[in-house]
């Protein structure tokens, strides 16, 4: 597993809010260590049992939290996400769709400066089944096991984890990065976690178009990752010039296919599936073949 | 949101930008109160790009060749865009063409400058690119590096590199994904003039512009009535030519059904990406749009809860059917509140599939079996 | 540069601080204009501070009382600085003060915000007062961060802290030295507004802050005259009691020679640094204004040339002695093209001394000679 | 000596103006090894014979200076600093006077996360008497010794430089620090360089009314310094309340008098001198211990 275990305590920021209070409970309900929300002028009440604070830097003093899920609304991202940095927590997963890609960028420069990992925006989190979810994934569709996910779509990786799960491999961590253009942790510092990480055999990337994070991926893949890798890339068919969903997601000027990722992977040694259900076929052969070899 | 031209010389001009003077005009007749001497410059107000090539851009020596012009160039639709308006202005004396732009690089995580010495040109094209980075917060140093390395010197180094620092501020003081000067224009009295600007805004950040008030629905004029209308509710509709339409929760798991309709021989109609946590009034709103569509004989509704409670979903096809025959549906549902969902559709007589799959497969069969029984 | 109240109360209100109703007074009369109800507030707009120990804020319950508080109200001097006219207010249900103020600390090398739960008060000596340093680009968690030491809480950290957060960007955006709000006061209707407010401009800064153009003249009233055109010749002349007009290039030296000068048994009357490469004009300047001081018996001029050249203080030397007799005059000139200076002063017969210690004594010398003379 | 030498590549931001012409001029006549001149437009040209660039960027790149004296107008210093620190320049000289305090601190916040070494604004410089100069100070006042000299002060510095000069005290290198109230470096890690500076045998510190920088200073010294500190502060007799020349120099609030400061640098062990001429002799004893021990 990566980035998180059964033991990291977590804060929510934006804990009493609709979203981040129902999210709360579903985390606290999967087994999540929820330490403390964070709500200014709300302090002192609780949530779901869970001490609510008015600023980061109470909530970490009293709970020794080292990791934050973010709720507040898009224009408040920004700032939430900086407070975080500044009040050292260590990893921060930004769940919150709509962000000013500007404002991103601030807090990516700021996140980077303090060496603070920043997954997401726009994301769905990160769940490693069995001990932690700190998101908005839900933990019923994943189980425990050996492939290491990691995505740039939410509900595209729970379809693919489920058929993952129903067909018996379950997942060390999966990492939703978001479908924003510019975001946090990006796949090659993940890639490389998990090849570093004795409990994942194969990595699974979903990728989609938009972009070249996928062909920067690939490279990587080719130099530095000794693990099998199955890939998926969502938008073979979308049309180029529209804006499929996510913000990152245009095929634009000619660049950003499907086409061009997926060429790029298997050029880089991975498997490419053309449906969810390949996934599972290339996870199972590369598992086989783990075990032969 | 795109701009019109005259619409992106304005805020230039905000923030100190040169532009040529210039006149908006809806009719020839306007033509007439031109403040400034032919030879004229008339150009079509569009959305869309390749305007120069379609023949978008004329000159008129005099009044009555201008007249004759506007007439003409009014009455044009530039790849599907139709002419807004067009912005007159004198014709300038042109010493050297640039290329100046302001956007953020997806890959590095930041803003980035592109400059080239080449103007006027397609820049995803062009050879003489160079890019810049741009830290934050932003100092003028990072223009002047972009100047030198476009290969200025003397005076015009610090021209354009104020230049590019003003179009910095308009990027980040508005919100946009892009500012773009495309040519900045050398005169011959060596003053550095933006001839032609564009300006996309973020779509995520109208919300704190108060100068974009108001504006988003009138620039939507590229996309079918449909997508304009799902756009304004907040949701992400594109139409494709076939028979099956697709609503998913999710870009990513939206492409990926479209992809296996595909895959599996089938044709989609649209793609409709409900997002996460929609409601049910949204969802209804997105069942009957797609259902809106003339070519659409099948609709296939896909929802893996996550955020979404699959009951919304239920409480929405409940209402949907009430108009619309069940017959059509194919409604792969699962997740959150599964349970309570099925209960409620239960009633109706509506089969869900749990996988995708099969769910796509029965799509593709029923939309062959009604498209045929439409022939 | 410190501004009245009423002009840091109106600078407060353009970044969205509640500030009280209020209107300036000049004449007892204009109070019938007031377009609020009794009783009212009656405060003294003074530069200086400790204004509500010296009995100038005062309240009336009518317009008789007011206009007679006016009366003499206008007429009051505190601290030496003259009122320059009233800032009349309704008087506010106060349920709690604070303090809030944003400032650069030096030690730290940032700004900071310092607050404090107890309002109205001297915050150097006062125990409650609690600091966060401002890191760059500014958040406004910073300001939640400080609500939260100041022990607020609920709705009341929230409302601070939008406040600090507009405070900061005041400061920021104007350049200040100081942006103060003390008391900070939260009235009977759970209102946070600043009760009293307190800005010092940044002099550096005023060349770039079109809002302060043409403000510092009026600004300078705690100055004498001489000081106040020294100032605005851009020369930091500081009037003392003694008789010996003291005039250096450096901050430094120039208290260094002072502090001789007194040590030696001598009286310092100026301290006027001329600053690093001032010109010959400049020079002719301050040594003029050094001569027009009545107390001034001896001018000791102690000039180490760095970037000032001495041949251009000679210059200003000669023509400074066309007027003036040099026995008042004690010159000790060293540096940068020092032989020219000398070679230029030879023929006016004044001796240039080249070491500190014996030229302040030669002036303590001649001063008491001087003096005694006059006596 | 300390920070420079004559190897120290250095470049001059601002060459072409006239107080920066004028300067660069008599660094070259001191031996300086100035490398490059930057003003915006007037790259290609030379002055004194040294050629200029556009940007800083291209004069490391094409010279390899490692220092930066700054002559920029006070406005755009901020500019000028950023951009050395960014080209890599890894000390800057800040001379100019009259920067708006809270530009400084920005440079201050920019200069610190990169680990550039900022001296100034609104200081005469660096100087390792017979190897090199940055900065503003007259040469000739200096000689090459044992004394290492930081200060908050221009002239003073040359005022005492010159009667320890005099008095046959050589210098190791004196720097300049300048008289804003932000700033770059200060006392601490300076006094730090010369303590471990095998050239120098004794430290003179000079400071001024205003801040409690000599306050901390002289905690620094008595827990860090093992070499003897002399100090001499400025303005004994200046009234409170009134700004001294330097933006930082005055006494308010009862804080920041000359009083306090030498009381706290005796009693940290320094020797405390009342006049220029007290630190000569102070320093003439400091130096006759050592020759005894």
């Amino acid at each position: 597993m990566i980035l998180v275990n059964k033991d990291t305590k977590v804060i929510v920021q934006g804990a009493t809010g609709k979203m981040g209070a129902a999210h709360t409970k579903r985390m606290l309900a999967y087994g999540t260590k929820i330490v403390g929300g964070v709500t200014p002028g709300k302090g002192g009440t609780t949530i779901h049992g869970v001490p609510v604070f008015d600023t980061v830097r109470e909530a970490v003093d009293a709970t020794g939290a080292t990791a934050s899920v973010i709720f507040v609304p898009p224009y408040l991202a920004l700032d939430a996400g900086c407070e975080a940095a500044a009040a050292g927590i260590g990893l921060i997963v930004l769940i919150t769709e709509g962000i000013p890609p500007q404002d991103t960028a601030k807090l990516v420069a700021n996140t980077r400066a303090r060496d603070v990992r920043l997954i997401g925006p726009n994301c769905p989190g990160i769940i490693t089944p069995g001990e932690t979810l700190l998101g908005i994934l839900p933990g019923v569709i994943f189980k425990p096991g050996p492939v290491g996910m990691i995505s740039r779509s939410g509900t595209l990786t729970y379809e693919i984890a489920l058929v993952l799960s129903d067909a018996g491999h379950g997942q060390s961590t999966c990492v939703g990065v978001g479908g924003d253009p510019v975001k946090g942790m990006g796949y090659p510092e993940l890639l490389s976690a998990f090849n570093d990480d004795p409990a994942t055999e194969v990595i699974v990337l979903i990728g989609e178009i938009g972009g070249s994070a996928e062909e920067e991926a690939a490279t990587f893949i080719s130099e530095r990752i000794k693990k099998p890798v199955v890939a998926y890339i969502a938008g073979q068919t979308a049309p180029p010039g529209k804006r499929m969903g996510h913000a990152g997601a245009i095929i634009s000027g000619g660049k950003g296919t499907a086409e061009s990722k997926m060429k790029a992977l298997k050029a880089a040694g991975a498997h490419v599936a053309t449906t969810p259900g390949e996934v599972v076929e290339m996870v199972t052969t590369a598992r086989g073949q783990l075990l032969r070899t | 949101m795109n701009l019109y031209e005259y619409e992106a010389k304005s805020i230039f001009s905000q923030f100190g930008i040169n532009i040529p003077p210039g006149m908006r005009v809806t009719k020839p007749e306007e033509l007439r109160k031109v403040f400034f001497g032919y030879p004229l410059t008339l150009k079509c107000q569009v959305l869309s790009g390749g305007r120069g090539k379609a023949g978008g851009i004329k000159f008129a020596r005099d009044l009555k060749e201008g007249e004759a012009l506007a007439k003409q160039l009014l009455e044009m639709t530039i790849g599907g865009s139709r002419t807004e308006s067009l912005l007159v202005e004198p014709k300038v004396a042109i010493a050297r063409e640039l290329y100046l732009s302001v956007t953020l690089d997806r890959e590095q995580g930041c803003p980035i400058f592109i400059g080239s010495a080449e103007g006027g040109i397609e820049i995803e094209s062009s050879a003489n690119v160079v890019t810049v980075p741009i830290p934050y917060p932003y100092q003028p140093y990072v223009a002047r590096d972009l100047a030198k390395r476009m290969g200025l010197s003397g005076n015009l180094l610090s021209k354009v590199a104020d230049l590019a620092t003003r179009l910095y501020n308009c990027f980040e003081k508005m919100d946009l994904d892009l500012a773009e000067v495309n040519p900045l224009v050398v005169t011959e009295g060596e003053e550095v003039v933006a001839l032609d600007g564009k300006i996309i805004a973020n779509d995520d950040s109208l919300g704190r512009q108060p100068y974009f008030k108001g504006w988003q629905s009138k620039h939507l004029v590229d996309l079918s009535d449909r997508e304009c209308r799902s756009r304004l509710m907040g949701l992400n509709l594109v139409e494709l030519d076939g028979n099956i339409g697709i609503l998913c929760n999710g870009a990513g798991l939206t492409m990926a059904t479209m992809d296996m309709v595909k895959k599996f021989g089938g044709r989609p109609a649209t793609f409709l990406d409900v997002g996460g946590g929609s409601d049910q009034e949204k969802t209804l709103f997105a069942l009957e749009i797609v259902a809106e569509n003339p070519n659409v004989d099948v609709i296939l509704l896909n929802i893996l809860g996550g955020i979404t409670a699959c009951d919304d979903v239920a409480g929405a096809l409940v209402n949907f059917m009430k108009k619309s025959p069940e017959s059509r549906l194919v409604v792969r549902l699962r997740g959150n509140n599964q349970e309570i969902a099925e209960k409620m559709l239960a009633e109706s007589g509506l089969k869900l599939i749990p996988d995708l799959e099969p769910a796509v497969k029965e799509a593709i069969e029923k939309s062959r079996t009604l498209a045929g029984a439409r022939n």
